[in-house]
């Protein structure tokens, strides 16, 4: 009996060894590494900026690079009408790699299927039906023939002209796949650059170049992809090591120094992450609706000195760097890439009086004795008790335990507990407001400061539980900073079509922000890539929305 | 003129255990001829089972270690020193030369193969013979043993067997490629009486026909008087008397015998005389006394027993035994309290 | 014919004991103690136990730096006089820190280990011992557990709970009281008609005093060295839990969670303390259990481990007696 | 040994019900971890439909009622069950468009893979070591086996794959540290799983060897004169082996389930790592599918390793 399994593991190996053979080595490959999956190849229900490499597989109307300059990809011409509501686009001639070709209505289908969201819903004409009727058809974006399409905007909007990555979608190919759509490599058609082999979930998705792709002959360079997904770190750096791959994004924070900080290259990806305090005083539960957290609680988090305190009493330069040195310590609200001019927005227009990053003991103890003062309390051991929602993800945990840990050392604050969620029922707890503070991380858009800006408008005017319970405004709706004026300029800026002005106004209302300090900016997410020298011209397609092979080669190696 | 078998010379066999040497045989000698019974008394624990699983070096060494003496195999033209041969030489003798019948067949038939099958193995191992042959055989000496229907126990499992069918294919199985010396080691111990008789007579027509010798270890003296022709008994791994089965049983010489002998009931015993046993318990063989091993529970006592270990007395032609009492220096005059004799002049004590 | 001179006064019974040579009769747990510490593997095992509980309980007490006491000042210090196990990426002292795992370590290793036990023991005897459909539902049960990854309550509970030592336990309970239930019940089926047991129902003893008074004992050993080894698996489960993320939450530590955060140091010079320290603690720990284990076993079944502490001594002896020597045992 | 032949078979037709009984217990096993895994799934905090930003509320509702997600938990577990008759556990709800029956029939097979290798190659190591340490006790290569034991107990999983993925890929670049394309990517996982075994079986082997060898039955072999060989082997391992049958079953079906360290760190795409994820993911439908099937898995390979005990050991009487 040993000697027949003896003889199966034989047969095995010798089956396997012959299919590890025929596997023969294919040049002119770029294998990546990458730190997480697409969720899901749905161009329809994308959202997360984890499926960035999807834009591998389709093609864009238009697109931002970095230096945000407009490049057309299937855009023809576009033009837009006096008043600035209404955008008519026309597109070129293209294919999908399945011969079908690319026609307006393909625009129009993704931009009413994804593009379309209860929060931006209210800049299109009728776009508030389509949502609450959940229709397929919006009024103000309809297709006037194959090639041509246009956009109708209820009232003139700047940060409309931001919104470009519009993908073809075939409205009869997706209703053929129903579910099924976007699942594997065959539901999906191709009008990119690159067309899937095959997608490993969890381990790895190798593309290869279409040949239909409008720009194949000029642009990508590269025949073969090959997408690597460990969750692993120690195997990503045997991976690298073993040259299985020629270019690892998002190198984790443990093998930055193992490989030489010298051969990495840092980059900021544009999200703000840092402190938000429940200043509303409420919470919100699914039966019985807002509810008050508590008087003191309240009061002690609408205190400004008592924010001030905590910010002060942290070295947010030593703490990120040793935390996590692929972030970058900020001191600002919005995008450090957003450009202006020669320069960027955040060198362009610099806030006044700002906590220094380097912290300030005594400044903190200063402030928090004021805070005291004001909310009358004798000593720190009356405070009471705030619960710190963060994520349960090793950096968000040690940047939550470790300040924590500060504060308690500095301003002897023993009365801050964590309350560590994995992410999904985190991010419950903090729409239903079930928190005092919360490391909020700001996604946006690098062209469009507004879509962050607007997020500290009050909606509907109110901001305290009574007001809300008056109006029905979902929780989530609810804004922790109450400002009229800010809630003004931000209005006027939507309508300001001349950027010098408008970027100056941002500037004011940022630093109206930041003297009420709602927010506690702790660092602008970024991260290391490395590559190896024979690869040539690589752009961290994060910047670029997938594009950033665009003129990378691979020499022979 | 008998033709001897066996001649085993001052066998001391001992047990290797961390917590000491167990002197488990200290110089046992006997011998065996072609068609005899011996007959191996004892209490348990006294080293019968070793002595004879020794002669077929069955128990593992180590921790078993033969310290010395002789055991001397001949059968016509083959002349063996077991003590002295290899495992691999000891094979070729094991289930041909001797073979044994082991106390519970329960234990000692593997469960998980079909009983013929392991008769069949024997045989196989020992003689060149096809399968077929080898299977007839084994069926024919089920048949012998008087089992029901041989074909169907050839396919059973001992599990699916009684106790008696299973004590049955056990000697069947001993027999597979006929012994000139058979072991039974406490072959009915685990039987019910009836059963028993059956297999015992069953043993001694197999011996009779096959002209076997057969050494026979019990503490039975009932089964002793039916098999044995002649009888060694045996106390703290020695023999401390042996002779055919009149001397031990109508002139028993030593006083363990004695007790043995007082301890069993006999018809002839009037009422009201009760059954005698004998106190304390057997020394400790991880060191034995210096005199005579059973001086501690020999009511006879004398210094002498206690100082010095008594050698072999000849009592008359191959009858031996190992007490001071035997001494022709020994003053006292001690009757056997037991025995044949004794019981007989009593009677005419009486009749007078 | 010999002459030497010989008493043959008889000595009488009374002056003798017929027992007097025979060894003392020994007792069942005295002897295994006595194997045990005999075996100096076993002391060692003991001694390397007591010393790591020791530390685990007196290190942080004694020590000037909290457990999460950050101090971004003293961040990646290598081992040195104030830090003898150096400090992490935040400053906080390695010492420290590995001790108060190793707290949590042990904890979820002995209630780990303990808890599905007592659960199962509980669970196995009604079972067997009353048989019938209780029996078959409670077995059903078992199985049905066993076929569910347990993968969902522990995260479940995790969760609900947070990740502590109690949630551990609880969740480790839940999801391995099936083995020993099932290993209980056979015994309990086992002994249930045996003479002794048959004895005490006679004298009227009830089902449970008779379970845990009269059978418990009979199987006390082997349950000694069930548990013993069933304590690295929980050591362990805790590691896989922390390398997974649901281990204990930080602040609190454990020893799966420092050794699992190391790992990814272990190539880098500067940093290999922070490997280094939990996972020497950690196998030292499963280490000592494993073979403490292992030694009992042998202390309560003397006979396999005298053939092989003797195996090698013995056959040289048998060899040089074949060669005809007088040998000494 | 024939089925037929063997005596504990009272015929084919007790036999053929006892199949049929265990197979109906099977159905409702299988039955009750559905339900149980169903509401203990539910019992999960939080909205899968939530991704990092909260401004994507409206649109997790909206995706809540068209999933029906927000009915009475009773109405979706009838649905639940509905789909169960038919074999069909629908779509991942994390990801869209991605098949639950596709990912099963697509990956089920890696991870079979890789159980199938790591026991081929690992049981049969075990029970050799465990037998040779047996016969040869107290010698060099009983300690070596030993000391295996312990250093794969004593050392976690994660570590000993770092170790072998430093020596194998970054030092001797043999194998690919992870992934999943041909047969020298499963070799290192298969190492690390096969460890395991290796010093578990080798350990129950080398206690069974030494029980059995205690018994009568070997001393009677050994008086029929049969050589050391074969009364190891045809009497004493054959013995022996008949409870790990027992063991194997759960073995197998432990395996099965894939392992979540090894496939996590070599990257594998097998089951284990999808049910963790799909749970901390709370895409009900995919661990929902993925616990079903492998409970499925387990009570068959249970019923399998039953019938086979029941016929490699006459001593079991079946039904």
């Amino acid at each position: 009996m040993l000697k027949r399994m003896l003889s199966c593991i034989l047969c095995l190996c010798l089956v396997f060894g012959c299919t590890s053979l025929s596997a023969a080595a294919e040049n002119d490959t770029l294998n990546i590494l990458i730190s997480a999956e697409p969720v899901t190849l749905n161009t329809l229900e994308s959202k997360s900026n984890l499926d960035t490499y999807v834009f591998y597989l389709t093609s864009a109307l238009l697109y931002r690079s970095i230096g945000l300059e407009v490049i057309p990809e299937l855009c023809d011409t576009m033009t837009v009408s006096e008043d600035g509501t209404t955008y008519t686009y026309t597109i070129k001639d293209a294919r999908y790699s399945d011969g079908t070709p690319i026609v307006a209505d393909d625009f129009v289908y993704f931009m009413i299927k994804n593009y379309l969201t209860g929060d931006n819903a209210w800049m299109f004409v009728g776009g508030e039906d389509t949502i609450n009727g959940s229709l397929d058809t919006c009024e103000g974006i309809y297709a006037l023939d194959d090639k041509t399409f246009v956009v109708t905007l209820a009232a003139p909007n700047v940060t409309f002209n931001g919104k470009l990555e519009i993908y073809p979608v075939n409205r009869a190919f997706v209703e053929a796949k129903g579910a099924a759509y976007g699942g594997t490599p065959a539901d999906l058609q191709y009008s990119g650059p690159y067309i899937l082999d095959d997608w490993t979930i969890g381990t790895s998705l190798t593309l290869h170049k279409n040949p239909d792709y409008i720009y194949a002959d000029t642009y990508f360079p590269v025949r073969n992809v090959g997408l690597y997904y460990s969750a692993d770190i120690s195997s990503r750096y045997s991976m690298w090591q073993n040259d299985e791959v020629d270019v690892m994004v998002n190198v984790p924070n443990e093998l930055v120094e193992l490989l030489g900080e010298e051969n990495c290259n840092k980059y900021t990806a544009g999200n703000v992450v840092g402190i938000e305090f429940n200043t509303t005083g409420f919470t919100y539960t699914e039966g019985d609706g807002f509810q008050s957290r508590g008087e003191d609680v309240t009061a002690l988090l609408k205190n400004r000195n008592f924010r001030m305190a905590l910010c002060y009493a942290v070295d947010r330069e030593a703490l990120v760097d040793s935390i996590s040195p692929s972030e970058t310590a900020f001191n600002r609200y919005v995008d450090p890439n957003i450009p202006y001019g020669e320069s960027t927005y955040v060198d362009s227009f610099p806030m006044e009086n700002v906590i220094p990053l380097t912290g300030d003991a005594d400044k903190a103890r200063e402030c928090l004795q004021k805070a005291l003062e004001e909310l009358g309390y004798a000593s720190v051991s009356e405070l009471p008790k705030l619960s710190y929602l963060c994520f349960e993800t090793d950096v968000q945990k040690m940047f939550a335990v470790t300040m924590v840990s500060l504060w308690k050392s500095i301003l002897g604050l023993e009365n801050i507990e964590i309350n560590m969620q994995p992410i999904q029922s985190a991010i419950m707890s903090m729409v239903f407001m079930n928190y005092d503070l919360y490391t909020q991380q700001l996604t946006l858009n690098p062209d469009n400061m507004l879509e962050l800006l607007s997020y500290w408008e009050t909606t509907g005017g109110v901001s305290d539980a009574a007001g809300f319970q008056a109006s029905g405004v979902p929780s989530f709706m609810a804004s922790i900073h109450a400002n009229a004026d800010y809630d003004a300029l931000v209005e006027s800026m939507y309508a300001n079509f001349d950027e010098a002005s408008r970027y100056a106004d941002a500037a004011k209302a940022e630093q109206m922000l930041y003297d009420d300090f709602v927010f506690f900016p702790l660092y602008a997410g970024g991260g290391f890539e490395i590559v190896k020298p024979y690869v040539e011209g690589w752009v961290n397609p994060y910047l670029e929305n997938g594009y950033g092979i665009a003129n990378t080669t691979v020499a022979a190696h | 003129m008998s033709e001897r078998l066996l001649t085993v010379k001052d066998l001391r066999v001992s047990f290797m255990t961390a917590s000491g040497e167990v002197q488990a045989v200290r110089g046992v000698d006997f011998t065996l001829d072609r068609g005899e019974t011996l007959a191996i008394v004892g209490e348990s624990g006294c080293g019968k089972s070793v002595t004879i699983q020794t002669v077929m070096r069955l128990n593992p060494e180590p921790p078993a270690l033969i310290r010395g003496g002789s055991i001397l195999y001949e059968n016509g033209s083959v002349k063996a020193e077991i003590t002295r041969l290899s495992d691999r030489e000891m094979r070729a003798y094991r289930g041909k030369a001797f073979s044994m019948i082991f106390q519970d067949a329960m234990t000692s038939l593997n469960p998980t193969t079909r009983v013929g099958r392991q008769i069949v193995e024997g045989i196989l191992h020992h003689e060149n013979v096809s399968r077929a042959e080898a299977k007839a055989r084994a069926i024919q000496l089920l048949g012998k043993t008087g089992l029901p229907s041989p074909e169907s126990v050839y396919g059973c499992y001992p599990h699916t067997l009684s106790g008696g069918q299973r004590q049955r294919a056990m000697i069947a199985l001993a027999l597979a490629s006929n012994p000139s010396i058979l072991f039974a080691d406490e072959p009915t111990t685990a039987l019910d009486v009836t059963i028993q008789a059956q297999i015992l007579s069953l043993m001694s027509d197999i011996q009779k026909e096959n002209h076997m010798a057969m050494i026979f270890i019990t503490h039975n003296l009932g089964v002793v008087a039916k098999m044995a022709d002649r009888v060694a008994v045996m106390y703290a791994g020695q023999i401390v008397e042996s002779g055919t089965l009149r001397d031990i049983f109508y002139t028993p010489r030593h006083p363990y015998t004695w007790g043995l002998l007082g301890s069993i009931p006999s018809l002839r015993m009037d009422l009201g005389t009760r059954l005698s046993s004998i106190p304390g318990t057997p020394p400790d063989l991880f060191a034995p006394p210096r005199g005579c091993a059973f001086a501690a529970r020999c009511p006879y006592c004398m210094q002498a027993c206690l100082s010095e270990d008594p050698g072999f007395y000849q009592v008359d032609a191959g009858h031996r035994a190992r007490c001071w009492l035997l001494d022709r220096r020994c003053p006292r005059e001690v009757e056997a309290p037991v025995g044949r004799d004794r019981t007989v002049r009593k009677a005419e004590r009486e009749a007078e | 014919m010999d002459t030497r001179e010989l008493d043959f006064t008889p000595v009488p019974e009374s002056s003798r004991d017929a027992d007097q040579i025979v060894r003392p009769s020994t007792r069942y747990w005295p002897e295994v103690w006595k194997r045990l510490f005999r075996n100096r593997l076993a002391v060692f095992c003991l001694i390397l136990i007591a010393v790591i509980a020791v530390l685990a309980i007196v290190a942080p007490i004694l020590s000037p730096y909290a457990y999460d006491e950050a101090d971004l000042m003293a961040s990646n210090l290598a081992p040195c006089r104030e830090h003898p196990f150096g400090t992490d990426k935040t400053g906080r002292d390695m010492w420290t820190r590995v001790w108060v795992g190793a707290r949590a370590s042990l904890l979820i290793g002995f209630l780990g280990a303990l808890a599905p036990f007592l659960l199962g023991t509980v669970i196995g005897a009604t079972s067997g011992w009353c048989g019938g459909w209780v029996d078959m539902v409670i077995m059903r049960i078992c199985d049905i557990m066993l076929c569910i990854p347990s993968m969902i309550y522990l995260i479940l509970l995790l969760i609900v709970m947070g990740g502590s030592v109690q949630s551990m336990v609880l969740a480790m309970a839940l999801s391995g009281w099936m083995g020993s239930a099932r290993g209980f019940r056979g015994r309990v089926m086992q002994f249930k008609n045996r003479e002794f047991t048959l004895a005490a129902r006679l004298q009227g003893a009830s089902g449970a005093r008779i379970v845990f008074r009269h059978i418990l004992p009979n199987i006390l050993g082997n349950i000694a060295v069930g548990l013993s080894s069933a304590v690295p698996g929980a050591i362990f489960m805790e590691a896989g839990m922390s390398y997974i993320g649901l281990g204990v939450t930080p602040p609190r530590t454990s020893l799966g969670q420092l050794s699992t955060e190391g790992i990814n140091f272990f190539m880098l010079p500067s940093k290999f303390h922070l490997f280094l320290f939990p996972a020497l603690v950690i196998s030292l720990m499963i280490f000592a259990f494993f073979m403490f284990g292992n030694c009992l076993r042998d202390a309560l079944d003397p006979r396999l481990r005298d053939e092989e502490y003797n195996a090698r001594r013995l056959r040289s002896l048998r060899r040089a007696l074949r060669r005809g020597k007088k040998v000494q045992a | 040994m024939s089925l037929l032949s063997s005596v504990s078979w009272k015929g084919w037709d007790s036999m053929l019900r006892y199949i049929l009984r265990r197979f109906l217990i099977s159905l409702a096993t299988v039955w009750m971890i559905a339900t149980i895994c169903f509401f203990l799934i539910r019992m999960l905090p939080g909205n899968p439909f939530i991704v990092a930003n909260p401004l994507d509320m409206t649109n997790a509702e909206r995706l809540m009622d068209y999933y029906g997600l927000s009915d009475p938990l009773w109405q979706q577990y009838v649905r639940f069950l509905g789909n169960l008759v038919h074999l069909d556990f629908g779509y991942s709800l994390a990801h869209p468009g991605r098949s639950v029956n596709d990912v099963i029939i697509q990956y089920f097979p890696v991870t079979a893979q890789l159980a199938v290798q790591a026991i081929l190659f690992g049981i049969p190591t075990g029970i050799l070591l465990g037998i040779l340490s047996a016969y040869r006790r107290g010698s060099g290569l009983d300690y070596g086996t030993q000391m295996l034991t312990i250093l794969t107990t004593a050392i976690p999983s994660y570590v000993l794959a770092a170790l072998l993925q430093l020596l194998f890929s970054v030092q001797l670049h043999w194998f690919p540290a992870s992934g999943w394309k041909n047969f020298s990517y499963t070799i290192l996982p298969t190492i690390c799983l096969s460890l395991g075994l290796i010093a578990g079986y080798c350990r129950f082997m080398r206690t069974l060897m030494l029980e059995v060898g205690q018994q009568d039955y070997l001393r009677t072999a050994k008086a029929k004169g049969l050589s050391n060989i074969r009364i190891i082997v045809f009497h004493q391992i054959r013995n022996a082996i008949l409870p790990l049958v027992t063991n194997l079953g759960l073995e197998i079906a432990g395996l099965l389930m894939g392992s979540y360290v090894i496939e996590k760190i070599f990257s594998v795409p097998g089951l284990g790592k999808y049910f963790v994820t799909s749970i901390n993911e709370l895409d009900y439908t995919m661990a929902l599918g993925l616990v079903v099937f492998q409970a499925v898995v387990v009570v068959a390979a249970n019923f399998l390793v039953d019938l086979l005990y029941g016929i490699v050991d006459p001593r079991v009487k079946v039904a």
